[in-house]
């Protein structure tokens, strides 16, 4: 963790069409999927929590939800890389990914990761996503249950109130664990940015709880209550 | 022990929940502009978060509703003890008043510990002056204890608090509603620059009674922090801006 | 002259002192989507506008300390009396609470009049129980009595004023401070879309102990104003939507 | 009073460096100076009391100050004119405009109309103003009291914070009257834009009090209290 000065150098749009910002920075950053900044702008009320991914340039892609009033030449202080992020196995040979409603780049960055190690990647997406790179095959979630029986890594990306509803979307049964090893990166505010325990961010646990920002943003998937 | 004096060079804190049960780094950067360390509150028991949403902002600022998740007073003392006697500066602990019993139960366990200047009680929003005063009795001990109020009760309950023998009330945020996204309507604390003219209002109104009141809600700049002071606030408290991100080393009073 | 019912239709009204004491053009189109006409508050002396500042803006909308200029009660209803008995919407009046003599006294030249629906009175912000309980009572006639009170302290209030015999309460601005430019503090009227968690509260809270409330703070989309519906309100006011130029058009609830 | 629709089309700054707004709209809208608006940008919190002067061509200049959220292409409706402008003696051969702290936008425009009168014009302002145009003499508001002999009218510009050190500038003893004709347009908040007689503007006259929103903000000033 540490603070470096960035620049947001444009603002462009995700492949949802949300609001994204290219930031540069004298120091090279590289977070890992799932990790997440702490960006000071100077106008925040509470922690204003980004995730971001590096880009071939580098550059830092500021992924949506943005704060409104960025535009080209906002200065801003960033700290981090907080949290854990997701942490692909190796060997890997089949890699699925999973997004729901969220910005779907920081699969896609896993996606070319996995790429580069000649592992075949497909990615579903609800709602569906336009043109994607080639190599990147993209079907509707409704296809996600056949993907269980292939691959040897799921990767999720998904708002906290999709957890009670997952289980369908794989087609499990109740209380079924997940059949490969998975990883999800669980969305929900983190007003505190893991500075004060404040509880914001509680996620359940099949035994217990844990808190998003210090433990997560990204879990085991069969140990988080789904 | 002797009793230590409630006086804060400087007279600004964090609010209790704001930096944790103890600081970690980032929190400890921030320590090194205040007077004292207020604590998570603490209860007796665990407490589990909250349920449901948890967070939900609004125009002026945001609304928590979190539970006020603490793994209980043993458990917290065992952890967090020797470093609240390792910090630099002194320590209020903040305990969750609920049974006066359970309170004095706390209470007592604390006198021993070394580096407290002081308790904290966050009393239950809705308490009454006698339950107000009950659990203020129980916390009765060596250490001065303040008492924390919702700002908007805060008028009617500190001659209780005070002739209970509280050493000095503060300001607890503002409660509100909002409809939450799955229908119904969350109730929590209010947090953000818009709580700032009523926290203001809320300490000038105790302080020229001569009520002794740590003020605290919307601070987000220096020159909002001494205004508070010059209200009459005795010493204020920062909330939200210390989650901010926002770079606080010319923060002075 | 039969006593109306306080049933509103639709359940929407202006805020007192948004809409003049008689609509102007503006003002007219958006009675369309109005139940009822308030007006401004009437004291039965005239009173002068607050000197200094007025007008402060803060993080969730803006503070007003405007100190209810009127023409005071003789002059107003010579002025504008046939105006409300030409709405073609019910009226409620709106009467400074100060003295219950001179409160019975306005109150007793109202009944005769044309047009009007029901009497609102604002309360002193500090009134005790007791003064509460004397003013609606002083205010006792034909026409039912809405007893307005500011919404961090109507909890407090709302038995007496009812027991006193008000058929509903109605809720007004939460009380904030800020710095003032020339030093000092003002104090004053919180209003903006900052005060609606706060209102919400205010309204469930009094709802589920079945309280008649009528709901007001904060309220900028026909969303908020269902919200507040829902938790309870037998009707809602509209305050600073009214001033801020938006197309009222589409408000309905 | 109408509504008309219009559309920002580029922001400037005004001789103060402060933020203006060049506004198109299909009808040509045409306010005498010190008229003012009520725009409504769909973010208004109360009334949005905005200052315009016609252009050259048929674009108005909105003056600051402005909502900081407007933007080249926000769509505004405006509300207006309102209020009661300054209004200029026929015939006119010496106009004295003198403007504190405030955008000096809605004089300029009375100057130029002066101007085209044939009226010398000079114009007094507090801080200084950096380049006018030729005709257009400027001075330091120290100047004024020179002026009050020579004017047959004097503008005024200025905050209502500034009336009580007026009589100060002009070089009048306490308690006298303005030489020449003046008027002046008294700057302060109107959060309900005159549809409330709210009070917030109220300004005191030598007898009673008036509305700045309904019954100004251009007061003679001799009936003003300062
Ligand atoms: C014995 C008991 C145990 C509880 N345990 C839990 C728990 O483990 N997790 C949980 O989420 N809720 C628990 N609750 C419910 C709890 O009281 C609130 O409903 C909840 O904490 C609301 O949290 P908040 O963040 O909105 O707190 P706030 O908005 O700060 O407070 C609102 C609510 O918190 C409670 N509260 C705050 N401070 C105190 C205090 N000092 N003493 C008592 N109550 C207080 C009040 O009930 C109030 O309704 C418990 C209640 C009781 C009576
Ligand atoms: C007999 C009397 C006459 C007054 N005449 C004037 C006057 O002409 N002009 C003036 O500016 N101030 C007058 N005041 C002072 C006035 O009470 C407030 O200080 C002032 O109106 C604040 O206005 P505000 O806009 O902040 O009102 P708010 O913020 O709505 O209310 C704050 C203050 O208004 C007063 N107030 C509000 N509603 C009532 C009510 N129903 N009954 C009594 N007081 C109420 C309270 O004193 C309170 O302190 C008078 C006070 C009294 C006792
Ligand atoms: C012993 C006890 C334990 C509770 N534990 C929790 C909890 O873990 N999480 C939670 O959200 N609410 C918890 N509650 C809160 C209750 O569900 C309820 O919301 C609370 O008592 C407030 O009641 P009210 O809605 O009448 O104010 C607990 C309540 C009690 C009495
Ligand atoms: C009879 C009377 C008339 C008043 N008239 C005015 C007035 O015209 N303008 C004003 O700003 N305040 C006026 N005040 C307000 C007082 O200066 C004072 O602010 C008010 O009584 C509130 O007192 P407090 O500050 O103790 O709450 C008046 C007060 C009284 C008692
Ligand atoms: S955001 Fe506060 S504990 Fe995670
Ligand atoms: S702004 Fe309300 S009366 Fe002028």
């Amino acid at each position: 963790m540490k603070v470096y000065i960035a620049q947001v150098s444009a603002l462009l749009l995700d492949e949802r069409r949300r609001l994204a910002a290219r930031l540069e920075s004298e120091e090279l950053i590289s977070p890992a999927p799932g990790q997440y900044f702490l960006a000071d702008d100077g106008a925040a009320i509470c922690a204003q929590t980004i995730f971001c991914v590096r880009q071939e340039e580098a550059s830092l892609l500021a992924l949506p939800p943005l704060p409104v009033a960025w535009q080209p030449g906002s200065s801003l202080r960033l700290l981090g890389p907080l949290g854990n992020g997701v942490t692909l196995p190796r060997p890997l040979r089949r890699l699925a990914l999973a997004v729901f409603e969220e910005s779907p780049t920081n699969l896609l960055s896993l996606a070319r990761q996995a790429n580069q190690q000649g592992a075949e990647v497909a990615l579903f997406a609800e709602p569906p996503l336009p043109a994607l790179p080639a190599w990147l095959e993209a079907s509707p979630l409704a296809a996600l249950p056949e993907a269980l029986t292939w691959a040897d890594f799921l990767a999720l990306d998904l708002p906290s109130s999709s957890l009670p509803h997952l289980r369908q979307h794989l087609g499990l049964p109740s209380h079924a664990a997940c059949p490969c090893p998975a990883q999800a990166l669980v969305r929900l505010p983190m007003p505190c940015g893991a500075v004060a325990e404040c509880g914001a961010c509680a996620v359940s646990m099949r035994r217990g709880w844990r808190l998003a920002c210090k433990d997560g943003p990204v879990f085991d998937l069969n140990d988080l209550e789904w | 022990m002797a009793k230590f004096d409630l006086a804060f060079s400087p007279p600004l804190m964090n609010a209790a929940g704001t930096l944790g049960f103890v600081p970690e780094r980032r929190g400890l950067a921030a320590l090194e502009r205040l007077g004292a360390f207020v604590t998570n509150p603490i209860s007796r028991q665990a407490r589990t978060p909250a349920a449901g949403q948890r967070y939900l902002e609004y125009a002026g600022g945001f609304m928590l509703h979190t539970g006020h998740p603490n793994p209980g007073f043993k458990t917290a003392v065992n952890r967090y003890a020797r470093l609240w006697a390792s910090l630099e500066l002194p320590v209020i602990v903040h305990l969750l008043a609920q049974e006066p019993a359970d309170l004095a139960w706390m209470v007592e366990r604390l006198e021993g510990l070394e580096g407290l200047m002081g308790i904290e009680i966050g009393l239950p929003p809705e308490a009454s002056a006698a339950q107000a005063t009950e659990l203020v009795d129980a916390a009765w001990s060596e250490l001065p204890v303040i008492a924390r109020l919702p700002l908007e009760g805060a008028a009617q309950l500190a001659w209780s608090v005070l002739q209970a023998g509280a050493a000095a009330i503060s300001l607890s945020a503002p409660r509100g509603a909002l409809p939450a996204s799955s229908a119904g309507l969350l109730c929590g604390r209010l947090h953000g620059p818009g709580v700032y003219p009523l926290a203001l209002r809320a300490v000038h109104s105790l302080a020229v009674q001569d009520i002794p009141v740590i003020g605290c809600g919307g601070i987000y700049s220096p020159e909002q922090a001494r205004e508070m002071l010059l209200a009459g606030a005795l010493a204020v408290q920062l909330d939200a801006v210390l989650w901010s991100g926002r770079d606080l080393q010319t923060f002075t009073v």
